[in-house]
């Protein structure tokens, strides 16, 4: 097992290096410190989004609110600050939203029980009208500089988003390989049927991921809101689809049951590569389009057949 | 220290009916300390579901159950746990992408400091995975193991929860006699320390060795209980059955014609080694083997389902090139597999969609499915096979696992294949039913079609086989005739002494 | 193989809310041929949604990290793009703001500058819808009004200022006000939809003309065609075709090839040295 | 089975009509010919696209490239017209263009293979970048009256686009029960393992399947560029949602291997009907967003719990 995960991400950043390799030779503007950074920086918010839904693609669910949690949470924690709310609150409160949010998705799936596709669908559309309702569709801004300072300090020279977003990622390995909670998830997508037949209280369990998933939304928000130095009811639109192609980039089966936080982490740094590289290289925006499809399709081709030769050496 | 003899298990009038089914009306069931308790029954008795009422897994529509005198309300597998009781389940409920160890810790993983203890892990998976005789890796992936080693891994699981009341829902199925035996023997261990077992088998022989006692089900209902050592075989079939069942296999007498299917120097990896051997048209050729032998590998290799490195398969003496189950049916083989749940069954479709599935093509005009002879054609096998369901149209998931082994018979009978692969053909299904495939098989042979048997249960190999292969190791070790095959000279070829 | 980059042409960026919208496609096309003629080398690019203020961001970046000579910016919103503003100003990068404003206090606050502004203001141009609404109807309509994504900003800019016209006139009456989402089917059902429960309605406002001509369609297949007075933004050509014909009364013209034009030459002065005016309007334009 | 299949509309149809129900009291110019007339040709856009969508769903395959196919198909046309090519002829042209690119994506999935998820989202985006390199990101229009004919003519009063979508459902409904492929995609959704273990060739019935989503969304841009008079390089963005949501909302089950392509049929009128009701009520535009999600979750929920109530009672 261990080797076929090794080799499953062996796959996936061989398809990142390829990727590098071409941008290094093709633009002298790629691999400057500078950039990469600039890159690193950039990947951080769909690439925290991905953690949550990779362990919630692991149970065998999707969540397709993330992007409207994204613009809910942001909204709550901007008029939270016009409040004058301190910052720390006002991100707590933020989060919190995120966790409730994710936890009703998963009440919705367990005791439903619903289709994750459809509760998390509704829930898309209903944070999104939700958070337009909070903000009365207008921007918020205008926030002490303690926010702003969480997108723009740094630590050593790394930005303070990629510095968090590499501590979740790690946090995420261990909780995955080394907990209890993280072999349920894999269980859970394995075989739900069996693992509740060996006692486990799936539907809790299923909560939890949901809920989780909802609260890296909520951090994903408070990087944006920092970022942007504002709070926008339609923020995010679209940012489920680029974390779950992270995550099925990154290795990780949408049938559930198998797959690696890395692979993710891998997958969201081959999307936001690309998109810079395309803008390096001044690329018209419609081939840039296909150039995106391509290259996603070409990604998770090279990862299966690299895969493919490992578990048939493996034997 | 108890007393022998005190109750340990009491179910008092257990009700259960599913959609247009009454599965147990009112089952009682007593279970003694340190007992071997049997549960006998035709396929669709009710056993399983009895068992999934005792270990939280379904919920019962009315009755009581007691434990030490105790009324427990068994809700969910958890508290059945808790409550001392382990099960090995009929359908293995496993899960694939993850280890033998995992699989065998889950839902209860050693930790340490809230992490997860994966040495400690592995090493007890190893000890009663040993202790069983199975020696598989606990570190490799369930999915790549065979439907045998596969129940190993849910034995060693119902073990290593050392419960006081141990169900076993026909745990041997797929087992050779080897593992069957050290099976046996650690059920001793475990009853002489007083654990409870509740055993379910068809195979009458086990009953015998290791039963105590013998509770008759039939049609959800308490037929008898009595002791093993008072027990006659006519009669506990009698009794299951209602009817009078001739065991013995009297082969119709037929000529061998030409060889159908000739196997020359088959390699594949390091699961076959220059396999060679032929079968003739009206014969039964029995393969034997130890658990993990490559029987059930020839078959997939020449059925196109694994590229294998050499050798050629001919047919009717003309070479074959088959790269797809799509040519070999075209061929005019067929492949009982012996895994139903995976590759046997539509468990989501009906009885009569999985019986007409690989004849569809012939069952329809311009590509339209001919509904009338669609039906027909199920619900004959249903009657040929007496498959136990309340129409042709229920799902297949919702039929107990004997009968849904016979689907899977009746499905690849009805292809008319001149070449049968029966890998673990009887597999879970019942003395009666047996008979009838036995004389089936009987009757496919006498009507020129070309048999290949691969089947754990060495009794029915001897009995059906005009001559018997022995594998070994992905080898053929040995080919007996009827005449020089027996249970001793088999055995001692497989195990290569 | 640097050959392609160090050209001796200078390179300047121009970034626009999308290139899925014809008006920055006449944008883009004026810039253009203003590029050529100068011999300047530019690259356009946009984020594949026009309310994706963070890609714009992203794109922002990167070409900064390209360093430009001069970036010229529609911004997708005024107070989040400062950051990247910002940036570009720490990188020694004349930015040039087009069509839409950057929000000035956010701007001062954030402690960054832009060189020039080029365009005209949307609030303007629902305002003149409007008054051109009350004058043609005479003071006394039922409107319909086909909004644009909830929360849009240059949406929502063209509303204010078509709902500010009517307030002075009690007989301009709007009786629906119901999103498109800016988009041309999406006009059609909505359209059809407040048909049924306003068959009376006489004129109808569209936050752009994709929603115009999809309005065009549903009220022609309802047969009302001719029966109310449709006004759009954007004269896009079909726009502009479809009043020629009489089908639709008006459209707003803000003149995307002269802001492309204008934004490429102030560019090409702001690389001379020369200094260049704060604001460039360019007039918007009733079209009927 | 039968029983619970019809059971399994039965729930689904029972929200349209709670829905209806609510709506004729609410408001007044629901109930009148004119506006049913409205919704039936509202719903027919989506409607089409379902059809193929369902295939896919059935064999436990999705298609995200169905919006981004519209599109495509569209600006062909288009183009096609305006070199003065006849009618029919484009619009074969236009479905041709479709079915391969459909065909085109069941290739990749079933050689690559590639998760339909992965295959799907490339080509999403590959799709939609051509359709704006062809057209230059510019709306065509100006078209013979024959085409526009397709959107404005009616039989016995009932829309040209209406007409077409149920004679299609019909078409759909009697391959799904009646014929060898019908029984062959419930058979892959259901156990692909098996299924290929059958002598079954489920390459080729899996390309074919999304060759027929592809025709579908091809269909769909026919009459979508015959109702606005012009073809979009940015049409049909958000189609595939509607889509999967109408489908899952019919009562077919995203695992693939069971559901009904009439249930999906009352799925996408539930859509369009709630979408229509929101616009004459005059809800506010954030609201709107609430509803419709709320109003899927519901419809799933109804559905379920009938089925649930079917199945027991079904002794
Ligand atoms: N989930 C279910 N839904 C509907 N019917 C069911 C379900 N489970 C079992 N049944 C029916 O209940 C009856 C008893 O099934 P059960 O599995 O207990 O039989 P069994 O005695 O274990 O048979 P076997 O020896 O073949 O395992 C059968 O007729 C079966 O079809
Ligand atoms: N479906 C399968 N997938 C992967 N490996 C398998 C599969 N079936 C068997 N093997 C492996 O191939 C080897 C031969 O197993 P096979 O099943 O052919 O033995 P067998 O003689 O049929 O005995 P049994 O079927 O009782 O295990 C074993 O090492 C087994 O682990
Ligand atoms: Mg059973
Ligand atoms: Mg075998």
């Amino acid at each position: 097992m261990r080797g076929i995960v090794a080799g499953r991400e062996a796959g996936t950043a061989l398809g990142l290096i390829v990727l590098c390799a071409g941008l290094w030779i093709a633009t002298p503007y790629f691999a400057t410190a500078a950039n990469l950074t600039n890159v690193a920086e950039q990947s951080a918010i769909v690439g925290v989004i991905a953690i949550g839904m990779t362990f919630v693609i692991l149970t065998g669910g999707i969540d397709l609110s993330v992007g409207s949690l994204v613009a809910l949470v942001g909204v709550v924690i901007g008029s939270a600050l016009q409040r004058g709310v301190p910052v720390i609150a006002a991100i707590a409160l933020g989060l919190l939203a995120g966790i409730v949010t994710g936890a009703l998705n998963g009440l919705m799936i367990t005791r439903g029980p619903l289709p994750p596709f459809i509760a998390t669908l509704g829930m898309m559309s209903v944070a999104r009208g939700v958070a337009l309702m909070l903000s009365d569709g207008r921007p918020i801004s205008g926030f002490p500089q303690g926010l702003r300072a969480l997108a723009t300090s740094d630590v050593f020279g790394i930005p303070a988003p990629v510095v968090l977003m590499l501590a979740l990622y790690l946090l995420a390995y261990l909780l995955l390989t080394r907990t209890v909670f993280g072999r349920y998830m894999y269980a859970i997508g394995g075989n739900e049927e069996a693992t509740a037949l060996a006692g486990v209280n799936v539907g809790l369990w299923k909560s939890v991921v949901y809920a989780i998933s909802g609260l890296s939304a909520g951090v994903c928000a408070v990087l944006l809101v920092a970022r942007l130095n504002s709070a926008q009811p339609i923020a995010g639109i679209g940012y489920e689809l680029d974390a779950i192609a992270a995550v099925v980039i990154g290795g990780t089966s949408l049938l559930g049951g198998s797959g690696s936080v890395i692979g993710t982490l891998i997958g969201a740094l081959i999307m936001s590569v690309l998109r810079n590289g395309l803008n390096l290289l001044g690329v018209s925006s419609y081939l840039q389009q296909v150039a995106i499809g391509v290259v996603i399709i070409a990604a998770v081709l090279i990862d299966m057949a690299l895969r493919r030769r490992v578990q048939r050496s493996s034997l | 220290m108890t007393t022998p003899g005190m109750f340990t298990l009491r179910m008092r009038g257990i009700r259960k009916s599913f959609p247009g089914v009454l599965a147990l009306a009112g089952v009682d069931l007593d279970v003694r300390r340190g007992e071997v308790h049997v549960l006998l029954g035709e396929n669709g008795a009710g056993k399983s579901t009895l068992m999934k009422i005792l270990s939280g897994a379904v919920a019962r529509d009315a009755g009581t159950i007691e434990i030490d005198g105790r009324a427990s309300a068994l809700a969910s597998p958890r508290e059945a746990r808790d409550a001392g009781i382990a099960i090995i389940h009929q359908e293995l409920a496993l899960v694939p992408e993850m280890t033998v160890a995992e699989n065998i810790f889950l839902g209860r993983a050693p930790t340490r400091f809230g992490l997860l203890d994966q040495p400690r892990m592995v090493r007890e998976a190893t000890t009663f995975l040993s202790r069983l005789g199975a020696n598989i890796d606990p570190g490799q992936r369930v999915a790549a193991l065979s439907i045998a080693q596969r129940q190993l891994v849910e034995i060693a699981r119902a073990l290593s929860l050392n419960a006081r009341i141990l169900i076993m829902d026909e745990p041997t199925s797929a087992l050779t006699d080897r593992e069957s035996q050290r099976l046996f023997a650690t059920i001793s261990g475990l009853t002489a320390q007083g654990t409870a077992i509740v055993y379910i088998s068809h195979r009458l022989d086990e009953i015998f060795a290791i039963g105590d006692r013998i509770t008759v089900l039939r049609d959800g209902r308490n037929v008898a209980t009595q002791e093993v050592r008072s027990a006659d075989r006519r009669d506990l079939i009698r009794l299951m059955a209602n009817r009078d069942v001739d065991e013995v296999v009297t082969p119709i007498p037929r000529r061998h014609g030409a060889a159908r299917l000739r196997v020359e120097g088959l390699c594949h990896g390091r699961t076959l080694h220059d396999v060679s051997f032929s079968v003739h048209s009206g014969e039964i050729v029995g393969f034997a083997g130890l658990l993990g032998a490559g029987r059930t590998e020839i078959a997939r290799a020449i059925f196109g389902l694994e590229p294998f490195d050499q050798g050629r398969i001919l047919v009717d003496e003309r070479p074959l090139a088959i790269r797809s189950p799509r040519d070999a049916i075209a061929a005019g083989i067929g492949f009982v597999t012996e895994d139903r749940k995976r590759e046997g069954l539509v468990l989501s479709r009906s009885v009569r969609d999985n019986i007409a599935l690989p004849i569809l093509e012939r069952l329809a005009r311009l590509g339209i499915v001919r509904r009338a002879e669609e039906q027909t054609t199920a619900e004959s096998s249903v009657r040929e096979l007496n498959i136990r369901t309340p129409s042709v149209g229920q799902l297949a998931q919702n039929l107990s696992g004997g009968n849904q082994q016979k689907i899977v018979l009746a499905k690849w009978l009805a292809t008319g294949a001149r070449i049968l692969f029966l890998d673990e053909p009887t597999r879970g299904i019942d003395v009666g039913s047996k008979a009838e495939i036995y004389l089936l098989i009987n009757e496919l042979a006498a009507a020129g079609v070309a048999i290949v048997l691969m089947s754990s249960d060495l009794p029915e190999v001897l009995a059906l086989s005009d001559r018997v292969l022995v594998m070994r190791e992905g080898r053929v070790a040995g080919e007996f005739t009827r005449a020089e095959a027996n249970a001793e000279r088999v055995m001692a070829c497989a195990v290569g002494v | 193989n640097r050959g392609a980059e160090d050209t001796a042409r200078p390179t300047v960026a121009l970034v626009v809310k999308t290139l899925n919208n014809q008006f920055f496609i006449d944008m883009e096309a004026g810039a253009q041929a203003a590029a050529d003629s100068l011999g300047l080398e530019l690259i356009v690019q946009a984020p594949e949604r026009e309310i994706d203020v963070e890609r714009q961001m992203q794109i922002v970046e990167n070409l900064i990290q390209r360093d430009v000579k001069v970036l010229m910016l529609v911004p997708n919103g005024s107070k989040e793009i400062v950051p990247a503003v910002v940036k570009a100003n720490t990188a020694k990068i004349p930015v040039v703001v087009v069509d839409s404003r950057v929000d000035g206090a956010t701007l001062k606050a954030a402690g960054g500058t832009v060189a020039t502004f080029i365009g005209s203001d949307n609030e303007d141009g629902g305002r003149m819808a409007g008054a051109y609404l009350i004058e043609r109807l005479a003071g006394s309509a039922k409107v319909a009004v086909l909004e644009g994504v909830p929360g849009h900003e240059t949406a929502d800019a063209r509303l204010r200022g078509f709902r500010k016209a009517l307030i002075g006139s009690a007989g301009m009456q709007i009786v629906a006000s119901q999103p498109a989402n800016m988009e041309r089917d999406q006009a059609f059902n909505v359209t059809q939809n407040i048909l049924q429960a306003h068959p009376d309605i006489t004129a109808l406002f569209a936050c752009n003309d994709v929603m115009a001509l999809g309005a065009l369609e549903a009220i022609a297949a309802a047969g009302k065609g001719g029966a109310i007075s449709i006004v759009g933004f954007d004269a896009q050509d079909d726009a502009r075709k479809a009043i020629t014909e009489k089908r639709m009364a008006a459209t707003i013209a803000q003149n995307p090839r002269e802001m492309g034009r204008l934004a490429v030459i102030t560019s090409y002065r702001i690389i001379k040295g020369e200094s260049v005016p704060a604001e460039q309007p360019v007039a918007i334009s009733l079209v009927r």
